[in-house]
C-alpha cells in the first residue's frame, strides 16, 4: 500500500517542476534542488539534537551532569548566529543573479524568432491572441518547441495568475494592466497550464493544455487555425465573456489591437474615456 | 528629573505635588501609543494618495479642485486653535479656575467648527463642480483623506463638549485633567496631520 | 522666570514658528523660484520642520530623560511609517511603470 | 422574493429575504451541500438554545453577567481563550470537510458546491486566523503577562472589556453568517477586484470585512494595552532584562499588533467604501487599482503571522525552561532575536506578491529581506536546544508540544525559505506548497505553542491539573495528524496542485489526499481528545486540585501567587531582583511570607459600557451587512453614547477591605503549610498539591 502510494506519488510529481521541460523550469528546478541542499544544513542539526539531547538529559538519567545555572557561552553563541548568518549570505549571493535571470518580464529563453502571445483571463477560460499570426485560441496553447515565446497578460474580469508548472512560473494577470511572461519548451508534448488565484465557481476548471509541436507541425496547426473561417468577433467575445467554462476553440482571424482594446475597455490607462462613460452612467 | 514640569505640560496632578503621577503617566503614554497607531492609518492614506494622484480618469484634477486661499485660512484657523488649545492646558494647570480654562477651550472649539465650516464649504463646492468621490481613483483617494481629518476635527469638537460638562460637573478632578491632557494631545497631532494634509495635497496640487 | 511664562513662551514660539513655515510654503507655490520638483521637495521640507517644530513645543517630545519613552515611540512610529509609505511608493511607481 | 407593494419591509429588513436562511434554501434544493449548510446553522441555533436554557435551569444568568462585565484582565484572560476554543472546533471541521471534498472529488464534483467550498476556505482561514489564533493569544497574554510582572491588571482594564467584547462581536458574526446569508468566498486575504461589488454583490464580503474590522479595532486595542502594561506596570526591580521571555514576546507583538493592525483596517475599510459607497480604489474602472490592496493587506498579513508566532515563542520559551529545571540559556540574544523579528518583519511584505510583476530588483531586495529571519527564528530554536542540554529534561505534555515543535517547524522554515527565493515563488506561489508552508508554521508553530501555555498554565487558572492521559493522547493525534495531512501537500503542490481547488481533475494526485484526507481525520480525534481531556479533568477535578498555586516548581513570579490567583493577583507588590525571582526566592526560603498586616487593594468594578460597545459593534456590522440602515445608525450611535457615559462614571474602583485581604492570604498560606511539598517524579499525580519540594 505504502510502496503503491510512494510509486503513485512520483507520477504526481511528474507534472511539476521537478519533471521541468523547458530551460526557465529547469533552471527553477536546479536552484530548488541547490537550495534545498543548503538547507539541509539548517534542517539536520536540529533534527538531530533536539531528541539527542532531550533525551540524553532527560531527568531520569542522573549519569550527566545537571548544571542550572549555565545559561551562556561565546562559543556557542558564534555556532547560533555565524552559521546562520553565513548561509543566508550563501543563499543571498545565489538569489540575485537568479531573480535577475528568471525575471519573467526579460528573461529570454530558447532560440530563433520569438512566438508573440497575448493571453486574456475570463471567467473561467483562457484566450490567447497570436499578434502576428492573426489566429486566436481559447483553453489551449499551442507553440513551436524550441522557439522563445513571449507572452503578454492582461485580465478581462478579476485577478488570475496563469502558471505552467512544467514549464515556467506564474505571473498575475490584471484588469487594465499588461504583465509579461517569457518561456520556452524543450521538446514537442502536451503540459498542464492553469489559474492559480481563486476567481470564482468554475476555478479548478480553468485549466489547459499547452502543446508544443515541431516546427513543421506548428506551421501546419496555424494554417489550420486560419482555415477554421470563425473570427474572433464581437458575437464570440460576447459569448467568451459570459461567465462559463468551455472547451478548447480556435478562432481565424481577430481584429487589429484587440488586446490593447480590452485592456483600454477594462480601465487601462490607454483609453481615459472608457472610464468617462460609466461615470456619467454612474452619476445618472 | 529635572524638567517634569515639562513631561507633558500639566502632568502633575497635585497643585504643588512635583512627582508624576503614575496612573497619568500610563494613561497618557497609552493615548500616545492610540495616536501613533491612527497616525500610521493617515500614512497610508497619504501614499494611496500618492499612487492615485495621476488615476483621474479623464475626471477633475488636483490643480482645478484645490484653492490654495481656503487652504490657507483653514490651516491658519487650526494653527490657532493649536495655540490655544496649549493656553487650556496652561490655565488648566497653574489657575484651576474654572472660568480661565472654559474659556480657552471655548476658543479652540469655535475655531474648529470655523475650520470645519471652511472644509465643508470647500467640499461642497467640489460636489457642485463635479468632483465627487466616486467619478475616480484620484478623488476617491482625496475623499478618504481629508474629510477623515475632518471627522476627527469633529469628534475633537464633541470631545470638548464632553469636557466642559465634566470640568462643570466635577472641577478638576483626577480623570478631567488627564481627559483635558489627552484631547489637546489629539488635537495637536490633528495639526500635525494637516501640515501633511496641507503640504502633499493642497501645495502638491499647485506646483509651478 | 516662572514655570508658568516658560510654558506659554514654548507654545508662543512654537506658533510663530509653525505661522513662518507655514507662509514661507505657501510663497514656495505662490512665487515659484525654482522648477516643480524642487518646489516640491522644499514644501515637503518646510512641512516636516513645521512637524518637529510641532512636536517639541506643542507635544513636548524632546531629548529629556523624562519624555523619553514618547521620544522613543515617535521615533520607531516614524521608522515604521517611512517603511511602509516609502515601500508603497516605490513598488507601486514600479509595478505601474511595467504594466500600464 | 421581496413584495414590490410593501416598502416597509426592505426599510426594516434591508437586503434580506428568505432565501438567506439555509433552511429554506436546503428545503429547495436538498443537495449534500445545502444540508449540510443548514445543519452547520442548526447547530448554531441548538447550541445557543441549549446555552440559554442551561443558564436559566441552572439559574447562572448572574455569573455570566458577572464575567461578560467583569474587568478584571484574569476573567478576561480565560473568556478569550473560551472564544478561541470554540472557534478552533468549528474552523477544524470545516478544514476536515474541505480536506473529505478533495479527497473525493478527483475527477468527480465532489459532495460540496464549488461555492460551498470556496465559504469554507474563507471561514476557515478568517476564523483561525482572526477569531482563534489572535483571541487564544491575547488571552494567554492577558491572563499570564500581569501575574509575570507582578502588577494587578491591565494598565486600561476598561479598554480590556473593550476589545474582548469586540473580538467577540467579530467572533458572533462569523456565527451569525452561518444562519442568516452566506459567507464571503474571496479567501482570508479578501482580494479584490473579486470581492469588490461588480463581481460579488452578495452579502458575503460585507459580512468578511466588518467581521474582520471588529476583530482588528479589538486588537489594536488589545496591543495599546498590553504594550503600555508592559512598559510602565512592572513591578519595583523588574528591569526590561529580568522580564521573563513570554512578557518581550507579549511586547513584541502588542508593538506588531500596533502598527500591523491599521493597514487591515485601512484595507477593509477602502474596501468597504468601494462596495458601499462606490468609490473607486479597487475596482477595475476609473483609475482603482487592486494592487493598492494587495499592497495594504500584506504590510498588516506579513506582521500578522509574526503577531501569531512571536506568544508562542514566548511560550516554549518559559516552557522548556521550566521543564528543563533549567535557566534559560542565552536570555539576551533570545531577546535580540525577539526584536529583531519583530523589526524586520515590516521589511518583507511583498513576498506574499512577489508574482505581481514589480521588478527583479525590488524581488531582490524583499527575498533577502525574508531569508534574513531565518536567522533569528535559529537562534532561537537553538537556545531552546541548549536550555535543555545539562539540564533534567521532563516529558510533560507542554514539554512535549515544544520538542515536536522544534523539529516540525524547522520544515517549515526551510519551505519558507524556498518560498522567499523569487524564482521558485514564481512556481509555488498559490500553490498547495504554500498551503503546506504556512501550515507546518501555524499547526507546529503557533498552535502547539497555545496548546502548550494552555496546558502550563491551565492549573494557574482553575486550580486544576489537566488529566495528563489524554493530554498525551490529544498530543499524539496532533502531531501525527499533522505530519499525514501536510506533507503531501508539499508533493501535491511541487506537482503544481493551486490551492482553493474544489475539483481534482489529474488522477495521480489520488494517494496524496487520501493520506491527507486521513491525516485530517486524526487531526479530528486530536480535537476531540481535546474535548474528552477537559471533561474528564472536571470531573476528577477533586484529585487534581493544586491550590497551593506551583504545580511545575516554576520560575517567574505568576506561580508565586494561589491557584487560582486573588481578583488583586498579589496582596504586597513583589519586588524582584533577577530573572527568574519565583524560582531563586523559594529557594532561599524567602518567597512564601505571611504578612502580619495587609493594605486594602482597589480593583476596577465590572462595567456594563464595555460590554454594550461590542454588542453595539455586533449590531453595527450587522446592520451594515445587510444594509439595515436603521441598526447600524442606532448602533453607532450607541458606542458614541457608551464613550460618553462611561467618561462619566467616577466610581469606577472598589477597594477590597483590608480584612479581606488578609484573610484571604491567610486561607492560602494556611494550605501551603498543609501541603507537602514535591519532588518533580510524581508531579503528574495527585499528590502534587502546587508546593514544590525545593531542597537539593
Ligand atoms: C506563523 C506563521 C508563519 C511563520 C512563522 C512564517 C515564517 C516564514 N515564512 Fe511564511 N510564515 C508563516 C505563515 C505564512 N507564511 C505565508 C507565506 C509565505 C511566503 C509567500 C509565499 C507565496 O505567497 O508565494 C513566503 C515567501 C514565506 C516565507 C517565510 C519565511 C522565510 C519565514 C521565516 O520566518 C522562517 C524562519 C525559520 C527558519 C528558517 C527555520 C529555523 C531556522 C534555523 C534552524 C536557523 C538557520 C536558518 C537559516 C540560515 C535559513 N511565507 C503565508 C501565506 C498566506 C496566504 O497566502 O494565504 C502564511 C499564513
Ligand atoms: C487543524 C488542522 C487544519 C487543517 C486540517 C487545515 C486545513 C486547511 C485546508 C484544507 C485549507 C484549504 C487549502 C486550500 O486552499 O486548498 C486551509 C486553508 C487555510 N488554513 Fe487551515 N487547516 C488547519 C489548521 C489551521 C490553523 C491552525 C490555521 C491558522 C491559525 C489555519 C489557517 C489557514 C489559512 C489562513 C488558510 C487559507 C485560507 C484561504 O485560502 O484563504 N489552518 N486549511
Ligand atoms: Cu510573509
Amino acid at each position: 500500500m505504502l510502496a503503491l502510494a510512494i510509486l503513485n506519488g512520483c507520477a504526481a510529481l511528474d507534472h511539476g517542476i521537478l519533471n521541468a521541460q523547458g530551460p526557465v523550469a529547469s533552471h527553477e528546478r536546479h536552484l530548488l534542488l541547490l537550495v534545498s541542499g543548503i538547507l539541509l544544513f539548517v534542517w539536520v542539526p536540529v533534527v538531530i539534537l533536539v531528541p539527542l539531547i532531550a533525551w540524553h538529559y532527560r531527568r531520569s538519567n542522573t549519569n550527566d551532569a545537571y548544571r542550572p545555572k549555565w545559561a551562556f557561552s561565546w562559543t556557542l553563541e558564534g555556532f547560533i548566529w555565524i552559521p546562520p548568518i553565513g548561509i543566508v549570505v550563501l543563499l543571498a549571493i545565489l538569489l540575485w543573479p537568479a531573480t535577475q535571470r528568471d525575471d519573467p518580464y526579460t528573461r529570454r529563453a530558447g532560440q530563433g524568432e520569438p512566438v508573440r502571445v497575448q493571453a486574456i483571463a475570463l471567467n473561467w477560460k483562457w484566450v490567447f491572441i497570436y499578434p502576428g499570426e492573426g489566429v486566436a485560441t481559447v483553453n489551449q496553447l499551442a507553440v513551436p518547441a524550441g522557439r522563445p515565446i513571449h507572452v503578454s497578460l492582461t485580465s478581462g474580469t478579476v485577478m488570475q495568475s496563469l502558471l505552467l508548472p512544467q514549464l515556467a512560473g506564474q505571473v498575475y494577470a490584471m484588469a487594465g494592466m499588461r504583465t509579461r511572461m517569457n518561456f520556452a519548451v524543450d521538446r514537442p508534448g502536451i503540459f498542464r497550464g492553469e489559474n492559480t488565484q481563486f476567481s470564482g465557481e468554475k476555478f479548478a476548471q480553468q485549466k489547459f493544455p499547452v502543446i508544443s509541436m515541431t516546427g513543421p507541425a506548428y506551421a501546419a496547426w496555424l494554417a489550420r487555425a486560419r482555415g477554421t473561417g470563425r473570427p474572433l468577433d464581437q458575437r464570440a467575445w460576447a459569448a467568451l465573456s459570459r461567465q462559463n467554462t468551455t472547451g478548447p476553440q480556435t478562432f481565424s482571424a481577430v481584429p487589429p489591437k484587440f488586446f490593447d482594446h480590452v485592456i483600454a475597455a477594462t480601465g487601462g490607462a490607454s483609453h481615459p474615456h472608457a472610464g468617462h462613460r460609466s461615470a456619467m452612467r454612474k452619476a445618472s | 528629573m529635572s524638567e517634569p514640569s515639562l513631561q507633558h505640560a500639566g502632568i502633575n496632578m497635585g497643585g504643588t505635588e512635583n512627582r508624576p503621577d503614575a496612573n497619568a503617566e500610563s494613561g497618557i503614554f497609552g493615548f500616545w501609543i492610540f495616536l501613533m497607531s491612527d497616525a500610521v492609518i493617515f500614512a497610508l492614506l497619504f501614499a494611496i494618495y500618492g499612487t492615485a494622484l495621476a488615476a483621474t480618469a479623464g475626471g477633475p484634477t488636483p490643480a482645478r479642485e484645490f484653492k490654495l486661499d481656503s487652504a490657507l485660512a483653514e490651516t491658519l484657523l487650526l494653527l490657532t486653535s493649536s495655540l490655544t488649545i496649549g493656553l487650556t492646558v496652561l490655565a488648566m494647570k497653574y489657575d484651576e479656575t474654572r472660568r480661565a480654562v472654559l474659556a480657552w477651550m471655548g476658543l479652540t472649539f469655535v475655531l474648529g467648527i470655523a475650520f470645519l465650516a471652511l472644509e465643508g464649504h470647500d467640499l461642497a463646492t467640489m460636489f457642485a463642480d463635479g468632483a465627487y468621490p466616486t467619478r475616480s481613483a484620484f478623488l476617491s483617494a482625496f475623499f478618504a483623506l481629508v474629510p477623515l481629518h475632518g471627522i476627527h476635527v469633529l469628534a475633537g469638537c464633541v470631545w470638548m463638549l464632553v469636557m466642559a460638562a465634566q470640568i462643570g460637573a466635577y472641577g478638576f478632578d483626577a480623570r478631567v485633567r488627564i481627559n483635558v491632557l489627552r484631547l489637546s494631545l489629539f488635537w495637536h497631532f490633528l495639526d500635525v496631520i494637516w501640515i501633511a494634509i496641507l503640504s502633499v495635497v493642497y501645495l502638491q496640487a499647485h506646483l509651478p | 522666570m516662572n514655570d508658568r511664562r516658560r510654558e506659554t513662551l514654548t507654545y508662543l514660539t512654537g506658533f510663530m514658528l509653525a505661522l513662518a513655515l507655514t507662509l514661507a510654503a505657501f510663497a514656495a507655490v505662490h512665487w515659484p523660484v525654482a522648477s516643480a520638483g524642487t518646489t516640491l521637495a522644499i514644501i515637503l521640507g518646510l512641512g516636516l520642520v513645521q512637524v518637529v517644530v510641532q512636536f517639541r513645543c506643542f507635544l513636548h517630545i524632546s531629548l529629556a530623560r523624562s519624555s523619553r519613552d514618547d521620544l522613543l515611540l515617535v521615533l520607531f512610529s516614524t521608522l515604521i511609517v517611512t517603511l511602509m509609505v516609502s515601500g508603497t511608493l516605490v513598488i507601486l511607481f514600479n509595478l505601474r511603470e511595467r504594466m500600464m | 422574493m421581496q413584495t414590490a407593494y410593501s416598502p416597509i419591509w426592505p426599510a426594516v429588513l434591508g437586503r434580506f429575504t428568505w432565501h438567506d436562511l439555509p433552511f429554506v434554501r436546503a428545503w429547495e434544493n436538498p443537495n449534500a451541500s445545502e444540508i449540510i449548510g443548514a445543519g452547520a446553522a442548526s447547530l448554531v441555533i441548538i447550541g445557543f438554545v441549549i446555552t440559554v436554557a442551561l443558564l436559566t435551569r441552572y439559574r447562572r444568568w448572574g455569573t455570566l453577567v458577572e464575567w461578560v462585565t467583569s474587568l478584571d484582565h484574569k476573567k478576561i484572560g480565560i473568556m478569550y481563550v473560551a472564544i478561541a476554543l470554540v472557534m478552533l472546533s468549528r474552523a477544524v471541521v470545516e478544514a476536515v470537510l474541505m480536506r473529505m471534498q478533495q479527497a473525493a472529488a478527483i475527477g468527480d464534483p465532489g459532495f460540496l458546491s464549488s461555492d460551498h467550498f470556496s465559504q469554507l476556505f474563507s471561514t476557515h482561514g478568517s476564523i483561525m486566523v482572526f477569531f482563534m489564533a489572535m483571541p487564544f493569544l491575547t488571552g494567554v497574554i492577558n491572563y499570564v503577562m500581569p501575574l509575570q510582572i507582578g502588577a494587578r491588571d491591565m494598565a486600561f482594564p476598561w479598554a480590556n472589556s473593550v476589545a474582548l467584547s469586540l473580538t467577540g462581536g467579530g467572533a458572533i458574526l462569523m456565527m451569525v453568517s452561518l444562519v442568516v446569508g452566506r459567507f464571503s468566498t474571496g479567501g482570508w486575504s479578501g482580494y479584490p477586484p473579486y470581492t469588490g461589488l461588480a463581481f460579488s454583490p452578495d452579502v458575503g464580503p460585507d459580512y468578511w470585512i466588518w467581521a474582520v474590522t471588529l476583530g482588528s479595532i479589538g486588537s489594536t486595542l488589545g496591543g495599546i494595552n498590553i504594550a503600555c502594561t508592559i512598559f510602565k506596570l512592572r513591578a519595583p526591580g523588574m528591569t526590561y532584562m529580568r522580564m521573563p521571555m513570554f512578557c518581550w514576546t507579549s511586547l513584541c507583538t502588542s508593538i506588531l499588533m500596533i502598527f500591523a493592525m491599521p493597514p487591515l483596517t485601512v484595507a477593509t475599510a477602502l474596501l468597504a467604501l468601494d462596495r458601499y459607497l462606490g468609490f473607486h480604489f479597487f475596482t477595475n474602472d476609473l483609475g482603482g487599482n487592486m494592487m493598492n490592496y494587495a499592497n495594504l493587506f500584506w504590510l498588516f498579513g506579513h506582521p500578522e503571522v509574526y503577531i501569531l508566532i512571536l506568544p508562542a515563542f514566548g511560550i516554549y520559551s518559559e516552557v522548556v525552561s521550566t521543564f528543563s529545571s533549567k535557566e534559560l540559556y542565552g536570555y539576551v540574544s533570545l531577546v535580540l532575536a525577539t526584536m529583531a523579528i519583530a523589526v524586520l518583519s515590516f521589511t518583507v511584505w511583498v513576498h506574499h506578491f512577489f508574482t505581481m510583476g514589480q521588478s527583479a530588483n525590488i524581488n531582490t531586495v524583499f527575498g533577502i529581506a525574508t531569508m534574513t529571519i531565518g536567522v533569528p527564528t535559529g537562534v532561537k530554536i537553538y537556545d531552546w536546544i541548549w536550555t535543555m542540554f545539562r539540564g533534567e529534561v521532563r516529558f510533560s505534555v507542554p514539554m512535549l508540544y515544544s520538542l515536536a515543535f522544534m523539529v516540525t517547524f524547522v520544515i517549515g522554515g526551510f519551505t519558507g525559505i524556498i518560498l522567499a527565493i523569487p524564482p521558485l515563488d514564481y512556481v509555488f506561489h498559490n500553490t498547495l506548497f504554500l498551503v503546506a508552508h504556512f501550515h507546518n508554521m501555524l499547526i507546529p508553530g503557533l498552535l502547539y505553542g497555545l496548546l502548550a501555555g494552555y496546558t502550563y498554565w491551565f492549573p494557574k487558572a482553575f486550580g486544576v491539573r489537566l488529566n495528563e492521559r489524554w493530554g498525551r493522547i490529544a498530543f499524539a493525534c496532533w502531531v501525527i495528524g499533522f505530519y499525514l495531512a501536510f506533507m503531501p501537500l508539499y508533493v501535491l503542490g511541487a506537482s503544481g496542485m493551486a490551492r482553493r481547488t474544489s475539483e481534482i481533475f489529474e488522477p495521480d494526485f489520488r494517494p496524496w489526499l487520501y493520506v491527507a484526507g486521513a491525516g485530517a481525520l486524526v487531526i479530528l480525534c486530536a480535537l476531540a481528545s481535546l474535548v474528552v481531556q477537559l471533561v474528564v479533568s472536571i470531573r476528577e477535578r477533586d484529585a487534581n486540585r493544586v491550590f497551593a498555586g506551583d504545580p511545575w516548581d516554576g520560575r517567574s513570579l505568576e506561580w508565586s501567587t494561589s491557584s487560582p490567583p486573588p481578583e488583586y493577583n498579589f496582596a504586597v507588590i513583589p519586588h524582584v531582583d533577577g530573572r527568574d525571582p519565583f524560582y531563586d526566592g523559594k529557594r532561599d526560603n524567602g518567597h512564601y511570607r505571611r504578612h502580619a498586616h495587609y493594605d486594602a487593594i482597589s480593583v476596577p468594578r465590572n462595567s456594563v459600557t464595555s460590554l454594550s460597545i461590542g454588542v453595539a459593534g455586533l449590531g453595527a456590522a450587522f446592520g451594515l451587512v445587510w444594509h439595515m440602515w436603521w441598526l447600524a445608525i442606532i448602533a453607532v450611535l450607541g458606542i458614541v453614547a457608551a464613550l460618553i457615559l462611561r467618561s462619566f462614571v467616577r466610581d469606577t474602583h472598589r477597594t477590597i477591605p483590608a480584612a479581606e485581604v488578609a484573610e484571604t492570604e491567610h486561607r492560602w498560606h494556611d494550605a501551603l503549610n498543609a501541603a507537602t511539598p514535591i519532588g518533580r517524579d510524581v508531579e503528574f499525580t495527585p499528590r502534587n498539591q502546587g508546593l514544590a519540594e525545593t531542597a537539593a
